[in-house]
């Protein structure tokens, strides 16, 4: 018996100097994580406009994950910064929305954390697996 | 005429609703009335105006146009229209009844709106005279009788009686088919004198458009009040979305994910980007585009459709404009003694 | 009871032919898949293309309705649209509908009259349908002059088809001019409006106008000093619709909708409209 | 009633216009109702004379208009501000939307501002006039006679939690400044926190879906003066003109509610003006909420110059999803 | 639309193992705008990148999209290829198929689809990619240092011995900063004097080097290579070339009761004053705030015993304008304030004195001649506390300061060291929280100064010290046995925290470099770029960028030079094309943007604006510095009207890629 397996979009963004490079590294090192994910590089995460998660979630994303250097470490000593203020209050947003928590998630990832952006994906696929598709902020036309 | 008591009105939108969809005023979350479909439980509300007018169900906000599948140079296009189903819009007050007359001079003119003229023919309107005019009201001035609204089917209510009258054949086979009590027209006889002499004491009630119409083109075009009327307007789309006359609208494209919907949606003459075009903008300035709309209820409608207004008084937009502006006040300021 | 026809539901066109014609101007021909016209139309009248996705857009129908395999556009680069058709190859499909406005009076008022185009720029396009009528039924219509100007001789929309076929027809006259002093270019240099001057036309005859809006109102200007009467004189104006039906509220000028009572205008008409185009 | 009657300004605006200080003069113009009143540019003391008003019915602000009007002509702009306006003053000028000199502001005190549709609600349908007594609104109605208001149940819901009555910007003040409130502003805010996710979907699902996506609450927003605002500007990729779907509702009001992040003033127009009587304020009251929890109090326009929480950050903030976790537990 | 080529590569079976590369490139040939797609074993090889050349050069490409490694392994590569077959190298985009797809997943059909994925999404970028050519920008070749201390010295040195020009703005009349009045440097007590002179003698003596010193920095405007910088001289009114150094004037001035800040007020200097011996420039300066002369117009006795002639009284002060192509930033510090800190009674006895203090009074050329005296009663102190972390570690940091000053453990070592040397009678107490040596050889140093000279270290913190006749009573806690001590002591010596001078918060400002909580600067990188502020061109040089003893100072210092000269190197700084561009037509002016950018790359400029009603009108708008900006995008999402845009990862691009993916 075949059975079809729910598989959940995730968009990530990874900054370039950390997250990304944490990315190659989880590469690597062959540590598997779901090919849900699917990786946009990005100069830093501070580069990341709250229109493009809401864009990955109209055009059927079920989960956005932004990952940047850890505070204090940014490439251009600040961005992550301004992105965890951006982050904080729109993901606060969100939820007083009524939508689902667990669809986004902001990660600090090192180039050294390979292991950890792998287990990071992992965790975060599961998460948003397990709240099934994204129903509250969707776009129907695009699935046309 | 046919009469039902209030005490049945559920029974009577259940009748209408084994053969039509049946939309009424209902008070909504916020307390105020919107059409809304009736199902069992939704209750008729008596309020005066819906926020949103009647328009929508002949012409949405947003309706479907086609779809568009592309691969490699080849365009393949799918006509996404279907057959429509009949409906009955319950309780259209007589100024919305007129608005599908401006409507239809523009939708069911050569050539016709197919989208449009389904609804059109699809949608059978039971109008419900007025007892109880609001201040904004001003029907009267663009020679709209509240006491004898038009459309399929008009009604009239008290405490405890709903009188229908067929104004159509369509509305006549409709009415048949309910199998309702006939009525004699005393009540409403009643009710009429009443209503008019209530529209008499209107605050309006003296507005005349008479200083207006099709051939005023110079007399107001270059008039300096644009000014002073235009300056403080925000340039919000409020008014043409609440009006039940207003018409304008855009035709956009939206990328699915595996190709291109078409679709229509309401547009505002009095948006700045309304008329920007990659060969440039003919109305520059908030005025012109203030200008543009009220001219066009005023002037440009008559002129093109034989002296009628493209003003209905529902009175909409003067409660709803954000700062208050309004088309009785430019009527005044330009107008003068005439009005 | 529904209405199958629907005005806003354009036909699939495919692009057969793309000419190059100045640095940004490209004349597209245009056919159904079976390879037909789309549709016939009357000259100076205009059709919808579009890109699903990209935009739609009203152009002149630059062939005439002589022409009786395809149809041709001259489209100048100037937007997101034009900029994808100019990219386009041949094969490509568009959808197109039409035909929209009124067009050139060409079987009643021009029969039997001379006739004067005068054009600037892109603002050939449109008169290009005309013009290739009215040599199609050469005898219906007198003596045809046509003054046609441009920024330098690259910008010369049609080049070839005006000096190989329009110049050696019998009874036609073609006056060119550049705006500035070109090598290899030894016709006349100067703007529009002064060379219609200097030709000094007989008002015999009806003028037709196209062209920038400055060029317009200076030619215009120069053929009432030249005596011509404003009911001689037509033009079309310019492109700002959006339905192409008279029905959502954008080309209006008063109460005429360029998309149906135009594009094109006897300047008297054009008097009796607010200066709002 | 307000403190100050319509005499006291006039005579202030014709000293003005008189001394040459102003050669034009933001007002309030009178309606065809008691309520309808317009906000209007005056160019002369007679017109101010014939039309000027200043009653309970006086909400509109001014200040938006600033941005293009001082960019015309030479001489200053008179201005009324209420002392909630004076807030949306500042929050321009810390944003270089105009130029202050050429602007003379007068504070005016204010007893809160009547919201004609919550006295229209009592009258159901018909209004004569209105006037303002000691024991409230009384509503002189075309059908069931006169109707009582109390003052408190006519105001407008900003005005009801006003959150000062003490001007932050004037160049001369009228009459008596009043203090910083301790307003209950948030208290819907908590209560809507205090749902589950469901409950609040559910709830903003029923609100948003009333949009018509008219632009009134973006056009009247002192906010938003974007020279181009991304929903205009069809390479924004955001450009839309209808709510054609629920996600179009719900984006328009986040990513406007977003970009004014800490640079709202809580002004309460966006509520006030929506035809649909969406409560826009609970969005960005949210935000304001959110951002004095997280980042300490802030209250934008309270001073010229200051640094808005989102182009700001300290070292220790706290995380998003720490953040999500708290914007929870408010309640 | 582009012309768009598409590359697979196998990677050997690094890719091709998991991936369907025929799959992939048939699959990407259907995508918008692809008119070519291949594959091949090794794209990055020769014959890989020659495939490449050929096809842009065949099928006219205008864009492609490699699928291959990382783009942090290759993208450089095939941009060079790009560039090689005359396409703009940035028009090519890298599908990352390896690391992020066939090393990550194990089945081939799903690694096959998502490598379609990631095609499709470089490909949807792509299309709307423009090409890019970057900035270039001249370089003056010629240095600011800022601060005229050890840190300045050596940076100054540093880099005119490599050949560029320096000038250092010293707002004090001499230069030696800190360093010249401490007395021994730990841990090989040297005297600072002895290695610093012959350093300012350098610096005076360097043709490539000039001194602006009691002067200071005015304003600040350009942007790295290309600075100008106002500088202000303040007026001295004494002929700087002219006077002689020989001190008559020094000696004569009648004015003798100006508090010494060289010795931190604990003698008197005159009215007109050189700092110390060895100054340099070694002019005399007259103190405009004593100076009877300045003040009333009477007296002039300097100017009658100069014989130089090198007394000006009219002087003013003087403003140069100079363009730099780097600045260093080399501000120092100060001990902070000891007023909050009244429960050591430091306002109330002269005897309880600060290190920096104490360095003076055991210093030869000191008030004290370098005999250690009580500055009350001139007695040597029989019993000496020392006080460690005052102000600093401090939690909360409402008196003092949160960090570690650094240099406080070493040098109250050497202190009590130096005084058992000396004084081998005097009882030396030290009270600390901890005590940090971690350098070459300080631990060794500390374990000396317990073990060989018997200094007495407690673990506890001073809790209160009261005047009581001539002595001091301590009152402390010995946290190690517990019990609370009372020490009569003659001598309270605080180890005050450090804090940068108060001077670096206004250069940070005219600079827009930015600066901690604490205002010490913020280094680019906090490991990879110690010494460079986020705000290209300036440079950080000794503790304006944290606590630092002599040593890090110095490495630090030559490590900024190291930096400076790299620059002034060049003869032209090309930038990095990926900035933000601001587009000005829909730019509010609002600021927000600047208040967010980390280089101070963004300023404002009133622009006439011609409006579509043919008037015009002036409008702020914001413009970028694309030699200052470094593309992080930060005020991409700043900006309310979304008029900033960043070049390379436009929002249209990341969206079409949100897009792609989600499909």
């Amino acid at each position: 018996m075949q059975v079809t397996e729910y598989k959940p979009k995730i968009v990530a963004f990874c900054c370039n100097w950390c997250s990304y490079a944490g990315a190659d590294l989880a590469g690597n090192n062959r540590l598997a994580y779901p090919a849900e994910v699917k990786i946009i590089r990005v100069p830093c995460s501070c580069r990341v406009n709250p229109m493009f998660i809401l864009r990955a979630f109209q055009r059927g994303a079920d989960g956005v994950i932004i990952c940047g250097c850890h505070p204090g470490d940014c490439h251009y000593t600040s961005g992550n910064y301004y992105t965890r203020r951006r982050m904080a209050l729109l993901f606060s947003m969100l939820n007083y929305l009524g939508i689902e928590k667990e669809r986004t998630r902001v990660e600090w990832v090192s180039a050294a954390e390979g292991a950890k952006f792998a287990a990071t994906m992992n965790d975060f696929v599961q998460t948003v697996a397990a709240l099934g598709e994204n129903k509250r902020l969707e776009d129907l036309r695009c699935k046309l | 005429m046919r009469k039902i008591a209030v005490a049945k009105l559920d029974a009577l939108f259940a009748a209408m609703a084994k053969t039509h969809t049946v939309y009424l005023p209902a008070d909504g979350a916020d307390g105020r009335a919107q059409y809304t479909r009736w199902e069992a439980g939704v209750v008729y509300s008596t309020a005066l105006n819906t926020v949103r007018s009647a328009k929508d169900f002949f012409f949405p906000q947003t309706e479907n146009l086609m779809d568009f599948k592309m691969e490699g140079k080849s365009i393949e296009l799918i006509d996404t229209r279907d057959e429509g189903e009949d409906f009955i819009v319950f309780g259209v007050r007589a100024c919305d009844v007129r608005s599908f007359d401006v409507l239809d001079r523009v939708f069911l003119a050569e050539p016709v709106d197919s989208y449009y003229a389904a609804r059109r023919a699809h949608g059978v309107i039971f109008s419900m005279a007025c007892t109880r005019p609001a201040e904004t009201c001003f029907c009267k001035t663009f020679g709209i009788d509240a006491a004898e609204p038009a459309g399929d089917v008009a009604c009239y209510i008290d405490a405890d009686t709903l009188y229908l009258d067929a104004k159509t054949e369509k509305g006549e086979a409709v009415l048949a088919a309910l199998g309702l009590e006939d009525s004699d027209t005393a009540a409403v006889d009643a009710q009429k004198a009443l209503i008019r002499e209530r529209l008499d004491a209107l605050p309006l009630s003296g507005l005349s458009a008479a200083a207006f119409g099709g051939d005023k083109l110079d007399e107001y075009f270059e008039r300096p009040e644009w000014k002073t009327l235009s300056e403080t307007c925000l340039g919000c789309g409020t008014c043409t979305f609440v009006c039940p006359t207003c018409q304008c609208y855009d035709i956009r494209d939206f990328k699915t994910n595996t190709g291109v919907r078409r679709y229509r949606c309401w547009d505002s003459c009095m948006y700045s980007e309304f008329t920007k075009m990659s060969a440039g903008q003919p109305r520059l300035t908030q005025l012109e585009r203030f200008r543009q709309r009220f001219m066009h209820k005023l002037v440009y409608y008559p002129a093109n459709n034989d002296g009628i207004f493209g003003c209905v008084g529902c009175g909409r937009c003067l409660s709803r404009c954000p700062i208050s502006m309004n088309i009785v006040k430019v009527m005044k300021t330009l107008g003068g003694k005439n009005v | 009871m529904t209405y199958r026809q629907e005005p806003l539901m354009p036909k699939i066109g495919v692009v057969t032919d793309i000419r190059i014609d100045t640095p940004d101007v490209k004349t597209f021909r245009v056919v159904t898949p079976d390879g037909k016209k789309a549709f016939e139309h009357k000259p100076g009248q205009c059709a919808m293309l579009s890109i699903p996705g990209v935009g739609e857009a009203m152009f002149s129908i630059t062939s005439s309705p002589t022409n009786t395999e395809y149809m041709e556009f001259s489209i100048k680069k100037c937007g997101c649209l034009t900029d994808w058709l100019h990219a386009m190859e041949p094969g490509q499909q568009i959808t197109i509908r039409g035909p929209y406005g009124n067009g050139f009076p060409v079987d009643t008022e021009f029969v039997g009259k001379n006739m004067l185009f005068i054009a600037g720029g892109i603002g050939l396009a449109p008169l290009r349908s005309v013009i290739n009528y009215v040599r199609h039924y050469r005898d219906r219509y007198g003596k045809i002059d046509i003054v046609y100007g441009s920024r330098s001789k690259d910008d010369l929309v049609d080049y070839n088809e005006i000096i190989h076929e329009w110049a050696t027809d019998a009874g036609v006259s073609v006056h060119l001019t550049i705006d500035r002093e070109q090598e290899g270019w030894d016709g006349h240099v100067g703007f529009v409006p002064n060379y219609v001057k200097e030709l000094g036309f007989d008002t015999d005859k009806i003028a037709i106008l196209c062209g920038p809006p400055i060029m317009i109102k200076f030619t215009l200007q120069g053929l009432m000093d030249l005596g011509f009467d404003k009911t001689q004189v037509y033009t079309t104006l310019e492109m700002r619709m959006k339905c192409g039906i008279g029905k959502c509220g954008r080309c209006n000028v008063a109460n005429k909708y360029i998309c149906k009572d135009g594009p094109v205008f006897r300047f008297d008409a054009l008097d009796e409209l607010p200066d709002e185009y | 009633m307000q403190a100050l009657t319509r005499e006291v300004l006039l005579d202030r605006a014709k000293a003005l216009f008189a001394d040459g200080t102003v050669d034009r003069a933001y007002g309030w113009k009178r309606g065809e109702f008691d309520y309808d009143v317009t906000p209007g540019l005056f160019r002369s003391v007679e017109e101010m004379e014939k039309e000027f008003v200043f009653d309970d019915f006086c909400g509109a602000n001014f200040s938006k208009y600033l941005v293009e009007e001082t960019r015309k002509g030479e001489g200053k702009i008179l201005v009324f501000l209420k002392p909630c306006d004076t807030y949306s003053f500042n929050q321009l000028l810390t944003e270089h939307r105009f130029d202050r000199e050429k602007v003379y502001a007068v504070g005016i005190p204010c007893e809160g501002m009547a919201d004609v549709t919550k006295l229209k609600a009592e009258a159901a349908e018909g209004i004569r006039s209105i006037t303002a007594e000691k024991e409230g609104f009384v509503v002189h109605t075309l059908y069931d006679g006169d109707k009582t208001v109390p003052r408190t149940e006519g105001l407008s819901e900003r005005c009801l939690v006003c959150k000062s009555k003490k001007h932050v910007a004037y160049d001369e003040l009228l009459g008596e400044d009043g203090e910083v409130a301790d307003s209950a502003r948030f208290d819907e805010v908590a209560r809507l926190e205090a749902m589950n996710a469901d409950e609040r979907f559910a709830f903003w699902q029923r609100e948003l879906s009333r949009c018509i996506r008219c632009n009134a609450c973006r056009d009247v927003c002192p906010a938003c003066t974007c020279e181009t605002c991304v929903f205009n500007n069809p390479n924004s990729g955001v450009e839309s003109k209808a709510p054609v779907t629920s996600f179009e509702e719900q984006m328009f009001h986040i990513i406007r509610a977003f970009h004014v992040a800490g640079r709202c003033t809580d002004c309460g127009e966006c509520s006030r003006v929506c035809p649909q009587h969406i409560p826009l304020h609970l969005l960005n009251r949210k935000f304001i909420k959110d951002i004095n929890a997280f980042y300490g109090e802030y209250q934008a326009g309270a001073e010229v110059g200051s640094r808005a929480p989102l182009v700001n950050y300290t070292t220790a903030d706290l995380e998003p999803g720490e953040a999500v976790q708290r914007g929870n537990e408010h309640a | 639309m582009q012309r768009i080529g598409v590359f697979v590569c196998w990677c050997g079976s690094n890719i091709a193992g998991t991936v369907d590369v025929e799959a992939v490139s048939e699959a990407l040939k259907k995508e918008p705008g692809v008119v070519f797609s291949t594959n091949y074993q090794y794209m990055c090889s020769q014959a890989g990148q020659d495939i490449i050349k050929n096809a842009i050069a065949e099928h006219k490409l205008s864009g492609i999209v490699v699928c291959s490694c990382s783009p942090r392994m290759h993208e450089t590569t095939f941009r060079k290829t790009a560039a090689a077959a005359g396409l703009n190298p940035y028009m090519v985009e890298i599908a990352n198929i390896r690391e992020q797809c066939s090393w990550v997943h194990k089945d081939k059909l799903t690694g096959t689809e998502k490598a379609i994925i990631l095609g499709r999404t470089a490909i949807a970028k792509v299309n709307l990619n423009a090409p890019l050519t970057p900035g270039e920008s001249p370089v003056t070749k010629r240095a600011l240092v800022i601060g005229g201390g050890i840190a300045g010295i050596q940076t100054a040195l540093d880099i005119a011995d490599a050949g560029f020009e320096v000038d250092i703005v010293e707002k004090q009349p001499t230069i030696g900063g800190k360093m010249a009045q401490l007395d021994k440097t730990f841990p090989t007590l040297d005297c600072a004097a002895c290695i610093l002179t012959p350093k300012m003698v350098d610096v005076a003596q360097h043709e490539k080097i000039r001194i602006f010193s009691y002067s200071e920095v005015e304003s600040v405007s350009g942007f790295v290579g290309n600075f100008t910088v106002n500088i202000k001289k303040k007026a001295r009114y004494v002929k700087e070339d002219v006077c002689t150094g020989c001190g008559l004037c020094t000696e004569k001035c009648p004015q003798k009761n100006v508090p010494n800040e060289f010795n931190l007020g604990m003698d008197n200097r005159r009215a007109i004053y050189i700092p110390f011996a060895q100054a340099v420039p070694k002019v005399a300066t007259i103190d405009p705030r004593y100076c009877t002369m300045l003040k009333t117009g009477k007296c002039g006795v300097c100017s009658k015993v100069c014989t130089a002639g090198a007394i000006d009284y009219k002087a003013k002060d003087e403003y140069i304008e100079e363009k730099y192509g780097a600045i260093v930033v080399a501000t120092g510090y100060n001990p902070i304030s000891m007023e909050k800190f009244d429960e050591f009674a430091y306002s109330q006895s002269k005897d309880v004195i600060t290190s920096l203090e104490f360095e003076r009074l055991t210093n030869a050329a000191g008030p004290t001649a370098g005999v250690l005296l009580r500055p009350s009663d001139h007695k040597h102190p029989k019993t000496i506390v020392f006080v460690q972390c005052v102000g600093s570690r401090c939690s909360g940091a409402e008196k003092g300061k949160e960090y570690c000053s650094k240099i406080c453990c070493m040098y109250t070592a050497k202190h009590a060291m130096l005084t058992r040397d000396k004084y081998p009678d005097t009882d030396v107490y030290v009270f600390y929280i901890d005590v940090r040596t971690p350098g070459k050889a300080f631990d060794e140093f500390y374990r000396r100064a317990v073990e060989e000279y018997g200094v007495h270290y407690i673990k506890g913190m001073v809790g209160k010290v009261s005047p009581q006749g001539d002595k001091l009573m301590v009152q402390a806690s010995d946290l190690l046995a517990n019990k609370q001590l009372h020490i009569e002591a003659d001598l309270v010596v605080l180890a005050a925290a450090i804090e940068p001078d108060a001077s670096a918060r206004p250069l940070a400002t005219m600079l827009t470099a930015s600066m901690d909580t604490n205002d010490f600067f913020t280094e680019a990188h906090p490991k990879l770029r110690p010494v460079e502020s986020p705000t290209a061109g300036v440079f950080l040089s000794g503790t304006c960028q944290g606590p630092k003893d002599i040593p890090e100072t110095v490495s630090q210092a030559g490590a900024a030079a190291a930096k400076v000269i790299g620059l002034l190197a060049k003869d032209k700084l090309t930038g990095n094309p990926c900035v933000a561009h601001s587009n000005e037509l829909m730019c509010n002016g609002c600021s927000s943007c600047e208040r967010v950018c980390p280089y101070g790359a963004i300023t404002y400029e009133d622009k006439e604006f011609r409006m579509p009603d043919r008037t015009t009108r002036m409008r702020r708008v914001a413009k970028v510095n694309e030699a200052v900006c470094q593309g992080c995008g930060a005020c991409t999402v700043a900006c309310p009207s979304g008029a900033m845009d960043l070049k390379g990862f436009a929002s249209a691009q990341i969206m079409a890629e949100v897009d792609a993916i989600c499909k």
